[in-house]
């Protein structure tokens, strides 16, 4: 069954940069590793794209502690954007993301600007064509979700990386802000061809057990994904939509057809699945599928009709 | 063996202790190695529950796995019934090594068992001297197939003289961190191999989330590792114990 | 079985103003009516309060359309403040409340400054023990989450009200933000006595299926609320707990007893149940009942060596 | 009446037709009357499902409900067991009035058919002329107990001829808005009171959420009254329709 149905360009109209997907399912950072760590479980061909694992310039080892925690529905994690730096991405992941033909965001994440800045003239360098900077991690101390939460820092941080890069820029942003509006503005105006959203909500999962006259507990602060999102996740993104004509990536508790579905209606044009993999680890494949299937099936070309019809409020 | 999503039957469900379930399962699985383990899917909960592999038939691809009560995803996989669907990933992780001319003392504290009585079994087949000791808190607890069985006290208490008297030259062990760690130091200083069977919480189980992360120490580096994928064995004099 | 044990004394150390309370559980606002509707389903005797239906000057009849929306273990709710208006509530409600001695906290809204102004003049007059300020509603258009976002807006607003009212001055809190931490602070110096938190998030229900060639769908936008927001909830209230000193009543997700230890690791004082009511209409004297007999049974005094135990970041 | 949560048992259940299923249940109600409804727990769902009672049998306390496959909610409850625990608040809502010497016209247009099996009992009891017709898509759809089954078309379709050829002075109604809609329309046109039951996503089932709104036209004032407990029966011409 071919999957030509499925082919999605992401176009900023304004400078008509795209991105070429082979299919609008792509692996959520994070969730996907590097390159081709799914490849038993998944047919490389059938999905749009890899988003990398969070790149920063230097390797981190991440937080120490409890990482995962779980929840109904639902996932804390606090790793801490454990990764192994960009030079040993560029070194030993870049290679078999080129050979194996996986088409790949690299998402990049630092603490100051000019971690962006460099991270963007490596990609430059590396003629990487997709760029998803995450501005919206939790779990670090320093830097990255501070940039996301501000319009004025966010619009700098976008100007900044776009001088930097010309190939496809996609910007992740943060649902835990009071504005999603003005975020998903700056980013425009920054001059990002595509917003991606939503990052994890943070969350603290707390366990407490009261065993033989004691009370035993286990905390994880993190960020929080899956199923118990998926609300939050679409509240957001058809925000997003009503803010911004730059495509939108979303993301969010994506676990199902429907649920692909009702992202179109709040204005998606691809999705990320990040979670559900643990669960189900073909899913990027499956609901590639399932999608052409049912395109195929009801005679769809496209669901341009539906994109984003729900623009009520 | 790449490890893949297989759907298993499951073709026998045993309960052999209070809280203690056998099941065996069978499937499209070809082959797993001891040490490994298995991810199932509960749909009670968010993520997949790690079990290691307690034995498996090459001949008709049945996988053992034993269960302890503990929470909700267990709760669900002891009410299962012969012949409902079991849905896992396997084999996962790395294996066990074997040496074929030393003593080997395998140590299996409490459910630590499960991949002991595995090992057990290869080296046997493969004429491995070995002896498993096994701790358990209560008779009630005993999962048999060991050579002797603690019960009450500490796998630990006499191990050093168990050690001694049967010349023991290595150790393997699967258990509670503590046990472990205790373990590691002593084969540590009487300077034999010690391997390790570790757990941690796990999201992705084939090495992509990095939440069950391990440090180790080797060269002198300190580096992480995943428990799921370079682990659940490790070298007990590599492990930066908490 | 006496409840003796459960008598909770929330008080602003600084300003020395207490609220007592039989027990810490109140029944939340908007998911416990005027006053009695419960009594069929619990002892009123055996719970803390009812926060009342957020009243407003006027009359409200609130959205039209579709309210509610469920979703898994949670429910999204756009209401829009349906309530009889204070001078109602005064003349029919408080008279019940008064004669039932079932205890409450008054929970307003407003779309300006003055409104909420005026509601605690007649709270004032009316001898009123107990406001909960709701800056927090996110399914009106016009005011109420306005001031609730702004640290600024939202001390002007505390201490606006505080001028006119000497009873107990809560304020209850939107997660719908970046910066929780900067809005308690400023609860906290605008001279409230206690926070309440959560209110409920920001969400997007759709319901999407092909039928007969059609897509039909369903839309809720409102606050998200129950037990898929916990984490969340965890989160605020902790962050809340590490910027001030006033005592928190903590809800979001609550429906069991164990709930009850988390928030009160995470720094709650009292909690207040909603959506739980819809599912288990006696849930508040079941959990009141629960935590008397396991404070009984494991010889507890109170929780105060619990209280904030997390405070790590 | 006051309403209560009470814990019931299922004494039986049965498959009605390709997707209904009938429920008796036992528990400790006392009583309840026409039109009045149930609300209950499915352990899978937030929210509780609110069922119409179609019987009640005072002296062993036995509800019985209809219920037509819908989504995950109805599948669970008709997956029950005889014996099953089944957890409910009723008797919920207000109910039919009763007027003696009227000849009341029934229509239920399918599953909408329950409240008004019960309502034709109690009318037969009290000697009340009625005449209960219903509406169904296909014939395996049918439930049986109606004086008159319309079986594809609408219930609608020759309802005007028969009230007059039965001389209908009232009617009482329950199924699709539409139904009620055009029925309430009709009525107002023959000016005969039409009693319509409605119905509303709900989430408190008790009043207090206000969740399940309608609004009425009463004294040429709009006002809203919650379909669980002011309703959910009410007089269709003061209903304010889409
Ligand atoms: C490599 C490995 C092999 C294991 N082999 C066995 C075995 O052979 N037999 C056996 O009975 N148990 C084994 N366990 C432990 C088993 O996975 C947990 O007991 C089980 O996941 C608990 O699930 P629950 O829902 O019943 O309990 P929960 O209530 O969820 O948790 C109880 C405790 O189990 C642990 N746990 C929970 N989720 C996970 C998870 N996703 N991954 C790891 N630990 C978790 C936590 O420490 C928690 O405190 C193994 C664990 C690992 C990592
Ligand atoms: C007063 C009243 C009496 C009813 N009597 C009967 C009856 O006798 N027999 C019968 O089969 N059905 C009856 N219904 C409808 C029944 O409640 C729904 O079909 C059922 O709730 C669907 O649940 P589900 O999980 O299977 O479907 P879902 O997949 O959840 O929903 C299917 C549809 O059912 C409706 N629904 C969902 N949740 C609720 C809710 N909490 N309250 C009301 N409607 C909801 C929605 O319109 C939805 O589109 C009655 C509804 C009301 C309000
Ligand atoms: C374990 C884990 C690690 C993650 N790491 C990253 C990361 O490095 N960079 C990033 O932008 N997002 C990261 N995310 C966020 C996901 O990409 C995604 O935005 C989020 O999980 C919501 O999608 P989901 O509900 O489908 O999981 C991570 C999520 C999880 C669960
Ligand atoms: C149907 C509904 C109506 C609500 N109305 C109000 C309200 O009028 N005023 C208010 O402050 N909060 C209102 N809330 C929010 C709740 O009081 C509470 O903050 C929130 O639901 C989180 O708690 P829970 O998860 O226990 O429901 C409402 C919630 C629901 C579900
Ligand atoms: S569980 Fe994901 S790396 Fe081990
Ligand atoms: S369902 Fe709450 S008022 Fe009717």
């Amino acid at each position: 069954m071919g999957l030509e149905k499925l082919k999605t360009i992401l176009k900023n109209e304004k400078t008509s940069k795209t991105l070429e997907l082979r299919t609008p399912i792509i692996g959520a950072s994070g969730t996907y590793g590097y390159n081709s760590e799914f490849e038993n479980f998944i047919d490389l061909n059938c999905f749009g794209a890899i988003s990398t694992k969070g790149i920063t310039i230097e390797k981190r080892l991440g937080n120490d502690g409890d990482r995962i925690f779980e929840v109904q529905n639902g996932l804390i994690n606090r790793i801490g954007l454990e990764n192994v730096g960009i030079e040993a991405f560029i070194k030993e992941k870049l290679p078999v993301l080129k050979q194996k033909n996986i088409d790949f965001l690299l998402n990049i994440a630092g603490s100051t600007i000019e971690d962006y800045e460099k991270l963007a003239i490596i990609a430059q360098e590396n003629d990487i064509k997709a760029l998803e900077v995450n501005v919206s991690c939790p779990n670090v101390k320093q830097g990255c979700l501070e940039f996301g939460l501000n319009p004025n820092s966010l619009f700098e941080l976008t100007r900044k990386i776009r001088k930097n890069y010309d190939g496809f820029l996609i910007v992740k942003l943060s649902p835990n802000t009071s504005d999603i509006k003005a975020l998903a503005t700056a980013v425009e105006q920054g001059g990002a061809d595509c917003i991606s959203a939503i990052n994890t909500l943070r969350g603290l999962g707390i366990k407490i057990d009261y065993i033989g006259n004691k009370f035993l507990k286990k905390t994880v602060q993190g960020g929080l994904s899956g199923t118990c999102i998926k609300p939050v996740a679409l509240y957001m993104v058809n925000q997003i939509r009503q803010a911004v004509k730059i495509p939108i990536i979303a993301m969010g508790g994506i676990s199902k057809l429907n649920d692909l579905f009702e992202f179109i209606l709040a204005g998606a044009d691809a999705f990320q699945i990040g979670t559900a993999n643990f669960i189900y680890p073909s899913i990027c494949s499956n609901l590639a599928f399932e999608l052409n299937e049912f395109m195929i099936k009801n005679n769809f070309k496209d669901f341009e009709h539906l994109k984003g019809a729900i623009i009520n409020e | 063996m790449k490890s893949k999503n297989y759907i298993g039957k499951i073709k026998s469900i045993k309960k052999i202790n209070n809280d203690v379930y056998k099941l065996n399962i069978s499937s499209d699985i070809e082959d797993c190695k001891c040490g490994q383990f298995i991810s199932v899917l509960c749909p009670n909960k968010t993520l997949r529950r790690p079990f290691s592999i307690c034995d498996f038939n090459k001949e008709n691809k049945t996988l053992t796995i034993l269960i302890k009560l503990k929470g909700e995803g267990t709760k669900y996989l002891s009410s299962l019934k012969e012949n409902d669907e079991i849905n896992f990933l396997a084999p996962l992780g790395n294996s066990f090594e074997f040496f074929e001319n030393k003593n080997a003392l395998l140590v299996g504290a409490g459910i630590g068992i499960a991949p002991m009585l595995f090992l057990k079994k290869e080296m046997n087949k493969k004429n491995i001297n070995n002896y498993l000791i096994s701790g358990f808190k209560t008779d009630e607890e005993i999962i048999k197939g060991s050579d002797e069985n603690i019960v009450g006290g500490s796998v630990l208490d006499n191990i050093e003289e168990l050690i001694k008297n049967k010349k023991i030259d290595i150790i393997y062990s699967c258990g509670p961190a503590i046990v472990l760690k205790k373990l590691s130091q002593l084969a540590k200083k009487l300077n034999i191999p010690c391997y390790v069977a570790l757990e941690r919480v796990m999201a992705c189980s084939i090495g992509v989330c990095r939440g069950c992360i391990i440090k180790l120490i080797k060269n002198n580096e300190i580096n992480n590792f995943s428990v799921c994928k370079d682990g659940p064995i490790f070298k007990g004099e590599e492990i930066l114990w908490d």
